[in-house]
């Protein structure tokens, strides 16, 4: 059973990563991914994130079940941030483990791909200059990544 | 039942949550989003392009031909951008 | 330009993430693959590692530029191991770090995949019971992965 | 031109590395291998799949029609099993 977190607090990667290893010695692959907040070439103060509380945590437990019912998993993570997080903070983490890297690299992306589409997070870019930016555009390569992988709607 | 709004469907809206009491005649989310639309300016803002605005009944994703009645909480928002 | 390193000692991954992303704030995306030792049902002892010298540095070398000319990315490590490695250690890291989650993603994979079927390194079992087990057998599906990315041969 | 062996090519040959001079019909990377198999037994157990052994000169990857000619340092052994 995976572990999802939604906090304003940031998180320690390489802790995440040994808690879903300790003591799982079947683990031959350990995928940790990171994304970080870009500095938008020096002119963002920060990214404002907005959730649902609740359902984030929700649409991020579904995910992580649907990868687990899929993949051959030993283990997988997921923290999400809100709030003001400024550049160079760390947003989320996932970390997936599995006997054989392949499973755990495509557990990785697919929960990701979710993430980006399905789970309620708005960021907004506030920039040095003092402006808040426009709110941050879905993409539709998103929605593309997240087709790779056709799992279910939720109910 | 309860309405939550989020990012900039929230903006416009101007309040964060507010409980609604739609007509028996609106029956799906496509329905309700043309009804909310009709409540005053901000919220002829906020849903001017109907079928960007997702929507959630107790916070799970809903499709615009939902039904919407017994809904306690529905939620109205932008495509998502975490991540 | 990658780092590339070829050691017995073991690595601290947490670490080598931090240095590749530091002071780097372009970064959106970090991606850690870290390979690990499974015990085999509790059998394994150990695995020894045999490498090839000069070689084994050269050919990861060879695969992290083939990655760096392919993908837009920010830092790319790859640190393999050799000699006796106990269940449940490290044997490799590949980081990858680029501004968006697909490159670093792919990446990453990339120089796994070519690694395995490349790399001159040779596995082979010690059990406990003191038995010296066959050498690891190159799998078929390893050279599938690698196809993927139609990467050239070496010169 | 030395060569080197390394897992159970090695182990097969009995021997890390050597000295070799093939005569001057040894032109490529397949003729050395028919060439090594005929060396005695330890070289005719381990050269018994030739398609199986992997060749590299100066630590690069070579193909069986690889000429060997200049070569300082060639390696074989099994198909690689790292990571």
């Amino acid at each position: 059973m995976g572990t999802v977190r939604v906090q304003h607090e940031d998180f320690d990667a390489a802790a995440e990563a040994r808690t879903l290893s300790a003591g799982r010695r079947g683990i031959g692959a350990l995928v940790t991914f990171v994304g970080l907040c870009r500095d938008e070439g020096g002119r963002l103060a920060a990214l404002e994130i907005e959730h649902y509380p609740g359902m984030a945590e929700a649409e991020i437990a579904r995910v992580v079940a649907a990868a687990e019912a899929r993949w051959p998993l030993l283990g997988l993570t997921a923290v999400h941030r809100h709030g003001s997080i400024a550049p160079g903070e760390q947003i989320v983490l996932v970390a997936a483990a599995a006997a054989h890297r392949r499973d755990a690299f495509e557990a990785a992306e697919m929960v990701m791909d979710y993430l980006k589409t399905q789970a309620p997070f708005w960021k907004r870019a506030r920039f040095i200059d003092g402006s808040a930016g426009a709110w941050v555009e879905a993409k539709s390569s998103d929605d593309d990544d997240a087709a790779r992988w056709s799992v279910p709607e939720s109910p | 039942m309860k309405a939550v709004y989020f990012a900039w469907v929230r903006e416009r809206i101007g309040k964060d949550e507010e409980v609604i009491d739609p007509p028996a005649e609106v029956v799906t989310v496509e329905d309700l989003i043309a009804w909310m639309s009709r409540r005053g300016e901000g919220y002829a803002y906020a849903f001017e392009k109907p079928r960007v605005i997702r929507v959630a009944i107790e916070r799970a994703h809903v499709g615009p031909d939902a039904k919407i009645a017994g809904a306690r909480e529905i939620a109205f928002f932008p495509p998502m951008t975490g991540g």
